[in-house]
């Protein structure tokens, strides 16, 4: 076998996921040598001055809208709901990506996810910031949403646990929780490391403080491990019921259209399709720029792209279930809405989101379209385009519900616009943050499935 | 040598833990206490334009609340009393007095006494004194015992969960319609059967709708 | 030097490969040592074993945490719906618990995740930023590359240089004796 | 001792609390005036009760979960308290509006002295305790910010002093010339006080003269009657007494003056109980879509040119049905094709058959010799005396448009030396080729008494304030003549005078008190002792039996044909194949004097669902022959007049006509009105009053956006409305079950359960026990509402419902807690349509409650859906999830804007919501406590019809009863157990406790639909 890796490897094809026979060192070189240059890249400053500013954008506009009023949007009474809600859903979809890889991975003993879980769980933390964000300002008066919560008050009221906004909140809020704890328990080794071989004083206190005196000692490996086990045991289920419980927003209402029970599974699919295609479009600008080729393969992200693949088709698939759905209950106001849906005043809509969710992965079926880069990362973009107006079309199944009489045509203005541009904006900020003062790799991880970490690998022989 | 932190630092997580701990509660009390309405609310004691004392007219010449506040059986208002309700008597009574100057002037100018509110609640609320008063709800209830005010204070939260906490078990604090002004009146031993009777009779079942109060 | 006043920690050893770790392991094991440890940049894959270290007791509990967090839950959403103040919600019953099982299920992995990462960090003693490990300067390759095998001079069985030499003798590459301060 | 608390930093004057016992005292007035200086256009918005769920909002935030550090409030007193008025408990007055010939008597809710709420009074004939929208809405002109607060000479601010001094002058001059070149153009009215004062007026100065005019009015109907019977007399249609009602484009259930009248009675013909009740039938021809023809059996459109010739063809085949119509020889009759000549042989025998309970009524907008025609129909059918009287009221002064024309003339001859005008605006709407402005400016001294400083004030050197009818006293008759008081409510609020202090002045040269002048013609009118009778008058707003005798008239006498030759009438078909121009009032702004009430304007047309707009209607086969779609600006030329108009297409309008609306395009209106819509009065003139044939319209390509509530007209197939004709109702009762798209398996339950449509559907869990107690619900019969809306604006007066403007309309904004749904039936080109009010449904399984996070809506132990503003923070969740979408939700502080006179209209009942907050329907719940709090203390429980939510209470047509459904006597329990009654979208399970009664038509089987 060849430079002798072991055979009782979980995962039958995993032939150099790290090429090029890397020692522990020149892993930690490549991957902690990027926090500590001296020398800022000119590519991060474009990136993160532009982010900056978007990010500042969204703030003015908040700050305008807790001024203004909700007035500011384009909602309206049919359509109670419009930017925000759409927003919320996809960021917190995109989100769903980071966990998959890094907790269902994990169980799954998928070994290519270490040279991508650690910032796929980076990008879930700054998914979910912004995601937390749009149902807090979507509603009419800011200064009283700690009333969703079951603080003790004068009033002796509680929050209405019947409530799909309510679920919300609780779900989205551990899943924010457990995500950040996992994702700083991966970190603690690593920073350990950069402590390691920190020079400066304050980064040496900093490095020093966040990695909490680790010293990869195996009494501590040995709880370590099996809390990481944990978190990413209770993750796999949490991130599965995140985005059903949103899903349920919509599902538990009666709207033609969004009353389905088709959603869970459809959300929770359509989540991890959107988040994947977001993690791709963040590796190829990473390994670009940081030039870590070698860290992120075209083997990992072809099975991205395979995942891509399939989960489009599922969320075809989801598609064409609505609809049969719809016929086969015989209730002539699902009909209605899903016909209205395809050929109504939103068909332009819908259509979009069709040709970008359904028939742009069908490109991944090719082999070489699914390891050439800007076929990809072009589809990574396009993709989650398609996954916005998912979501936007399925918040308009509001303009035309029940009684023709209160039927009517939201169009969003500049502000909508503007929070949504801005939000991307703040999350780009967040990202290359991280990217330029946190290990965008998890080395230990790495190590750990490097040839030469296993202890019977140049020994086998002796054993028999 | 390569030591960045000193040894005491293995100290600071306990710290830490203590210090959240107490200082986390220790706020959590302090908000109970200090956002509550009962030390927000309670205690308001403006100066009134008139120095009108409470104790002195309702207390030691013991007139009753109704002579001043007419509407309060009728009305959800109980009603300040105009002008020249005062002037019934203070034409005769006291008509020099320095005290009562700016009473004097109102009526001679016809501009209105402008008396600062005590007991104020939120627009969003409505309450109705006259169905209280006829349910048998002493003015003492909320009010205190305003026969020993020489200004009158606020002595009772009145926030909702207060308001609730009646609505719940009115029996506490029922007495005879005709004992609805008296302050100094005191709940026999048999208070408890006699509320219950009462309720029969008279059929209350204060209301815990949020209809009840908010329009 | 100031280091000759200064007490003696314990002994550091570093080892070549995870293969001579883990037979140096099993050997210390054997040999019955306890206040010792492995140190490497990634679990050692058989270590615990070797070590013959049993298994961790976070598993419990987080456990116990879980289900602690579901029960209160649940008792205080049946408190607020049936006595504190019930309403009339869409004429469904004051606890139609079916509605409350998705933030039921929340509070419970929350109060597990919470257990998991709070238990780890107390079963590890961490926090702790000071130690006298961290003194060594060989040490700072333990989270890029190094293996080392570390024993404490509290140890019964730890005599100064034999330990050293035994330490050789299992493979160890370089030998330092670490020493605390004073 | 605890120390003062100061409250955190609220600047500006509490008004509510104070505003509550401060209005209508002089401080208060005071106020105003420097509140209002004239001609003030700013105005500062003080923290006041609006705003202060906002204020406690922030400051709550502030203060963590309690109550906040309150602002300092101050409790302001009266000095002397007005007797029999108890704060907080508001007072019902008896008083009348005038409609020009007509009035309507009212009894007017004054909250501290504040009118704040219009209601019927159910003692006066006319509208027998209801109103409609003009009426609900009237009250917020009173309180109009841009009415002016004091005279003015050529814009100089004066007072009313110095008027009567100039006036005395005046007066000497012209008594020596006994009024030569003196003028007054007055309003229609029908008041003693009025009358006896022009009375006065002219003895004092003979050569002067008096006209009358309106700019709308039924002026062809009197020249007919004058031209036959030889003098006015004012006509009198019973329309409950009638079985047959064939209307020639009359639009008697909304845009005439007497609609509640007409409403009242034509639904109660109209109102069934079971299926064996009978209906009556009404016929509509017409060429515009009106609400009178919305609520037609059967409606024709036809030429509104064409509709005289109909008439003759009914007459004529009435001859040949064997009736005799005397007089009509010598009149060619003409030959109807396609659907009218189908028409018209069952529409004859119809009418034969309801000898002396069919009643034919002809629009104003007809020629008189259509008017002649029609008396001379009716005089034949034996309707004469039955289903129409006649009154002679000599107190009404008619409009005269050739008194208008000669005027006019005159002035601009310079004949005129002195013009007074009492009311009115002709500057702004007499006929375009009269060019009243240039004659106006020849006039030396000209006066006039208006509300506000408008077009024709701006014209004049003086302008007088014109009291409010709530502000003022007098005296009105109503069209059969009932006599009412017109006592005021309040104060006036400025310098403002009313017509009977002017006319008064006028005549005498003397400045009299209103109230003096009303007592002195009473005392005329009340037998028996005075002060008794007048007391009686004031409490019951009605002088008793004062309805006038009705004049009989013999059908032999009305010389139809005869009156044609001599007033060389016409009813010759106009073959017109070119566009013909049809003008209508607008039922909100009428003749435009309503234009700067904002209630008004945000209300829709019943029609086209437009607010904030007027429009030319276009059928839609005219519009795609002209080229023209909604929201493209039009240009229609006529005699040599041009007006660019958005155009809007009406389904079932007559081709080839182009409906216009008056009331719109005022300059100085105020705030509101001013440039709302397009002034249609340019285009016509005093020779085509009502309609214009030979205009041409041609698109400009420009587009101009219009905000409508309704933008889909069709129900889809949709079982919104459930709908059948009598016979089918007749042949099947139980029409409704398995009329609604409920599966079968649910449907077996359906037909099992007995009538009452509150339990639908077996329960998977225990139901909350509704069956204790007031358990409130509604039931609202489709057969009998026409849409008129009066219901929308009743709510919006008595829930202080903002008023958004056209933009946020447009967004699909607008605020109203009950809108009336408008939807088209049938064929696309000429459809039937229905109306239906959409309040909240109080779903008692109502969906919106369980997805409000903070139980901001709840339901009450009465059922009661319940809304509680001051908890809700604004998810707008619970609006999605409500399948009829009545929730509205406030994206802006809609009442910030509110200058603060507007804010007294406000109800201190009901709390004013700020931003960020939904809102809705509540039953008026206020007045379901106010009824409570008064039953307590009577102690005992709430009477059937004690409560009753301003909607139903204004409904002309009676549709709406509510009440305690848990009384099975009560009426709306016995109304909800008739079988037509069905709960809208109830497959859904939301076991509203508003139901709807099916929409029963009572179309004539002899006659194609």
């Amino acid at each position: 076998m060849k430079n002798g890796r072991p055979v009782n490897s979980l995962v039958v094809d995993e032939d150099n996921l790290i090429p090029g026979n890397p020692t522990y060192e020149s892993i930690t070189e490549s991957v902690a040598g990027i926090p500590e240059q001296k020398q800022t890249p000119k590519a991060w400053w474009a990136l993160f001055l532009t982010a900056v500013s978007l990010a500042g954008l969204f703030f003015a506009e908040i700050g305008y809208l807790f001024y203004e009023g909700t007035g500011i949007w384009g909602l309206q009474i049919p359509v109670a709901w419009g930017f925000a809600i759409v927003n919320f859903v996809f960021w917190v979809g995109i989100g769903h990506a980071g966990t998959l890889i890094s907790a269902i991975l994990f169980l799954l003993r998928q070994r290519w996810r270490t040279s991508i879980n650690r910032f796929a769980e980076a990008m879930t933390i700054f998914a979910v910031i912004c995601a937390l964000m749009f149902p807090t300002i979507h509603v009419g008066r800011v200064w009283f949403i700690y009333w969703t919560m079951p603080i003790p008050n004068q009033m002796d009221m509680w929050p209405n646990f019947r409530s799909g906004l309510v679920w919300d909140a609780f779900a989205v809020g551990t899943y924010f929780l457990c995500s950040l704890l996992f994702w700083y328990v991966g970190l603690v080794p690593d920073l350990a490391t950069l402590r390691d071989r920190a020079t400066g004083k304050i980064r040496k206190m900093l490095y020093g403080l966040f990695s909490l005196g680790w010293r990869g000692s195996n009494r501590q490996w040995r709880h370590y491990e099996l809390a990481y086990l944990v978190l990413a045991g209770i993750s796999t289920p949490l991130v599965l019921s995140v985005h059903s419980i949103v899903s349920t927003d919509f599902a538990t209402s009666l709207v033609p259209g969004w009353h389905t029970t088709i959603f869970p599974p459809y959300f929770v699919a359509g989540a991890i399709f959107s988040g994947f295609a977001m993690v791709m479009t963040l590796s190829i600008i990473a390994r670009s720029v940081y030039k870590l080729e070698h860290i992120i393969t075209m083997k990992v992200l072809e099975r991205m792209n395979i995942i891509m693949l399939v989960t489009g088709t599922m969320v075809g698939y989801a598609y064409g279930m609505e609809f049969f759905i719809a016929w086969y209950s015989g209730n002539q106001y699902e009909q209605f809405t899903f016909i209205n849906r395809a050929f109504g005043p939103y068909a332009w809509a819908y259509w979009i989101m069709i040709s970008c969710n359904v028939i742009a992965p069908q490109l991944f079926w090719s082999k070489k379209l699914r390891t050439t880069i800007p076929v990809m990362f072009v589809a990574s973009i396009v993709i989650n385009i398609g996954m916005w107006f998912e979501r936007f079309v399925i918040t308009m199944s509001l303009s035309r519900d029940f009684l023709p009489s209160s039927w009517d045509y939201y169009s969003p203005t500049i502000h909508d616009i503007a929070l949504l541009v801005g939000s991307f904006g703040l999350f780009f900020s967040l990202f290359l943050l991280f990217l330029r003062f946190l290990p965008m790799v998890a080395m230990s991880e790495v190590k750990a499935i490097l040839p030469q970490a296993d202890p019977h690998h140049h020994t086998e022989q002796i054993h028999g | 040598m390569a030591q960045i932190f000193p040894k005491w630092t293995n100290r600071l997580p306990l710290y830490l833990a203590l210090g959240v701990l107490v200082i986390g509660t220790t706020v959590v009390l302090l908000l109970w206490y200090y956002g509550s309405p009962r030390y927000l609310e309670v205690g308001y004691r403006p100066i009134q334009p008139v120095a009108y004392s409470h104790k002195l007219h309702a207390g030691d010449l013991g007139m009753d609340c109704r002579y001043c506040h007419t509407a309060v059986e009728k009305s959800r208002f109980a009603t300040v009393p105009p002008t020249q309700t005062c002037m019934n008597c203070h034409q005769l009574i006291l008509p020099e007095s320095q005290k009562l100057l700016p009473v004097r002037e109102s009526w001679a100018t016809g501009d209105p006494i402008e008396w600062v509110r005590v007991h104020n609640l939120p627009d969003y609320a409505y309450f109705d004194h006259s169905r209280h008063i006829q349910s048998g709800v002493g003015c003492i209830s909320c009010h205190g015992n305003v026969a020993q005010m020489e200004i009158v204070s606020q002595v009772e939260p009145l926030n909702m969960g207060w308001c609730l906490t009646c609505h719940r078990d009115p029996a506490p604090n029922l007495r005879p319609v005709d004992q609805v002004t008296n302050m100094a009146w005191q709940p026999p031993a048999d208070h408890a059967e006699w509320a219950a009777r009462f309720m029969q009779e008279h059929n209350i079942r204060p209301p815990e709708d949020c209809s009840a109060c908010h329009r | 030097m100031a280091e000759g006043e200064r007490k003696i920690y314990g002994v550091l050893a570093e080892f070549r490969s995870t293969g001579d770790l883990l037979h140096a392991a099993e050997k210390m094991h054997g040999e019955g040592f306890r206040n010792w440890d492995v140190h490497s940049p990634f679990p050692v894959h058989g270590m615990d074993r070797a070590m013959g270290l049993g298994r961790s007791p976070l598993g419990f509990i987080v456990g116990i945490a879980g289900t602690t967090g579901l029960t209160l839950f649940a008792l205080f959403l049946y408190w607020i719906n049936v006595y504190d103040y019930p309403l009339v919600i869409s004429g469904k019953p004051y606890y139609s618990f079916q509605a409350f099982v998705p933030p039921m299920f929340a509070i419970t992995i929350l109060s597990a995740a919470l257990a998991a990462f709070f238990g780890m960090l107390a079963l590890n003693k961490l926090p702790r930023l000071f130690h006298p490990l961290f003194a060594s300067k060989e040490f700072e390759k333990v989270t890029n590359g190094g293996m080392f095998i570390s024993i404490e001079a509290s140890d019964p069985r730890f005599k100064h240089d034999e330990t050293a030499k035994f330490l050789e003798s299992i493979g160890a590459t370089s030998v330092e004796i670490v020493r605390g301060e004073a | 001792m605890s120390p003062i608390k100061k409250g955190h930093t609220l600047t500006g004057k509490q008004y509510w609390r104070s505003l509550d016992e401060l209005a209508g005292t002089p401080e208060f007035e005071d106020w105003l005036h420097r509140e209002f200086p004239q001609g003030a256009s700013e105005w500062n918005n003080a923290w006041s009760r609006r705003s202060f769920l906002t204020l406690m909002g922030a400051s709550l935030a502030l203060a963590g979960l309690s109550g906040c550090r309150r602002p300092e409030e101050h409790i302001v007193p009266y000095v002397k308290k007005p007797e029999d008025m108890v704060p907080g408990n508001p007072l019902k007055y008896a008083t009348a509006i005038p409609m020009g010939l007509h009035a309507c008597g009212l009894l007017v809710e004054s909250h501290e002295g504040r009118p704040t709420k219009i209601e019927g009074n159910l003692k006066h004939p006319a509208n027998r305790g209801r109103t409609d929208a003009r009426i609900q809405a009237s009250v917020l002109d009173l309180y109009d910010p841009d009415r002016s607060t004091v005279p003015s000479r050529g814009g100089v601010r004066s007072d009313w002093t110095a008027f009567v001094s100039f006036w005395r002058e005046q007066f000497v001059a012209f008594q020596a010339t006994g009024g030569e070149g003196l003028a007054v153009l007055s309003e229609t009215f029908s008041s003693p006080t009025m009358m006896r004062l022009r009375r006065a007026f002219e003895a004092r100065f003979p050569n002067a003269r008096w006209v009358a005019w309106d700019p709308i009015s039924d002026e062809n109907r009197y020249e007919a009657i004058r031209a036959v019977l030889g003098r006015v007399h004012q006509p009198v249609f019973h329309y409950d007494r009638a079985k047959v009602v064939l209307s020639l484009e009359s639009d008697f259930l909304l845009t005439e003056p007497e609609a509640v009248t007409a409403t009242l009675g034509f639904t109660s013909g109209r109102r069934i109980e079971s299926e064996k009740d009978q209906m009556n039938r009404l016929y509509v021809v017409e060429s515009l879509y009106t609400l009178t023809g919305a609520n037609a059996d059967h409606r024709l459109r036809i030429n509104s040119s064409d509709v005289g010739a109909f008439a003759l063809a009914v007459a004529g085949e009435l001859q040949r049905q064997g009736l005799a119509i005397e007089g009509l020889n010598g009149l060619t009759v003409p030959t109807m094709t396609g659907r009218a000549a189908e028409w018209l042989a069952p529409l004859a025998k119809d009418l034969l058959r309801a000898r002396g309970e069919s009643l034919i009524v002809a629009g104003s907008g007809q020629p008189a010799a259509v008017h002649a025609l029609v008396m001379a129909i009716n005089g034949a059918l034996g309707n004469l005396d039955r289903t129409i009287t006649y009154v002679d009221n000599r107190d009404a002064a008619y409009p005269s448009t050739s008194g208008l024309t000669k005027l006019t003339a005159d002035m601009a001859a310079g004949k005129v030396s002195a013009l007074v005008m009492i009311g009115g605006n002709p500057v702004y709407n007499a006929p375009a080729d009269l060019n009243f402005a240039a004659a106006l400016s020849k006039v030396a001294t000209s006066v006039h008494l208006s509300s506000r400083v408008d077009e024709t004030s701006a014209a004049t050197v003086w302008h007088i304030p014109r009291s409010h009818y709530l502000e003022m006293w007098g005296d009105a008759r109503s069209l059969d003549g009932t006599l009412s008081v017109i006592q005021p409510l309040i104060e006036p609020l400025y310098q403002s005078v009313s017509e009977v202090e002017l006319t008064a002045l006028l005549a005498s040269g003397e400045s009299a008190r209103g109230y003096d002048l009303v007592r002195e013609t009473w005392a005329g009118l009340v037998t028996g002792n005075f002060e008794v009778g007048w007391q009686t008058a004031l409490l019951n707003g009605i002088l008793s039996d004062s309805a006038l005798p009705s004049i009989p008239v013999n059908a032999a006498q009305v010389g139809i044909a005869q009156a044609m030759a001599s007033h060389g009438w016409s009813l010759r078909p106009t073959a017109t194949t070119n566009l013909e121009v049809v003008f209508h009032p607008c039922y909100t702004t009428g003749d435009g004097t309503r234009a700067n009430n904002g209630w008004l304007h945000e209300l829709p047309d019943p029609i086209t669902k437009l607010s904030w707009d007027n429009v030319a209607t276009f059928s839609p086969k005219t519009a795609r022959e002209l080229g023209v779609q909604n929201e493209d600006i039009v240009s229609i030329q006529l005699q040599g007049r041009e007006l660019s108009i958005a155009a809007w297409i009406v389904p079932g309008q007559m081709d080839n006509a182009v409906g216009l609306s008056f009331g719109y395009g005022r300059e100085k209106a105020g705030r509101v009105g001013n440039g709302v819509g397009v002034d249609t009065y340019r285009l016509r003139d005093s020779q085509n009053m009502y309609r214009a044939g030979s205009a041409t319209v041609s698109n400009t390509g420009r587009r101009y956006e219009l905000a409508t509530t309704q933008d889909h007209g069709s129900m889809e197939g949709r079982p919104i409305i459930l709908m059948a004709s009598l016979d089918e109702y007749r042949e099947n009762p139980d029409f409704i079950t398995g009329a609604s798209v409920i599966p079968e398996f649910m449907a077996e339950s359906e037909k099992a359960k007995e009538r009452d449509l509150v339990r639908e559907y077996p329960s998977s869990w225990k139901e909350p026990d509704y069956s204790t107690g007031y358990q409130w619900g509604m039931s609202i019969d489709l057969t009998t509402c026409t849409g008129c809306q009066a219901c929308t604006v009743a709510c919006q007066a008595e829930n202080n419902i903002p008023i958004v403007g056209k933009e946020q309309v447009r967004k699909g904004r607008e605020m109203h807690w009950i809108r009336v749904d408008r939807y088209f039936t049938g064929d696309v080109e000429d459809p039937g349509m229905e109306h239906q009010p959409m309040p909240c449904q109080h779903c008692e399984n109502a969906p919106c409650e369980q997805v409000c996070p903070v139980a901001a809506t709840v339901h009450d132990t009465e059922g009661l859906n319940v809304m509680v503003y001051n908890r809700c923070i604004g998810t707008r969740y619970c609006s999605n999830n409500c399948p009829y979408k009545v929730r509205r939700f406030n994206f802006f502080n809609y009442t910030d804007e509110y200058p603060e006179t507007i804010k007294m209209v406000q109800n201190p009942e009901v709390t004013v919501r700020s931003r960020g907050v939904m809102e809705k329907c509540t039953y008026c719940v206020q007045r379901i406590n106010r009824g409570k709090q008064v039953a307590k203390l009577e102690n005992r429980s709430i009477r059937d019809g004690e409560v009753t939510p301003a909607c139903a209470q204004a409904c002309p047509a009676e549709a709406i009863v509510f009440g305690n459904i848990n009384d099975s006597e009560s009426r709306v329990a016995r109304v909800k157990r008739i079988n037509r009654t069905y709960s809208l979208l109830g497959e859904l399970n939301t076991q509203p406790r508003t139901t709807y009664l099916a929409s029963i038509r009572n179309p004539n089987p002899e006659m194609k639909a």
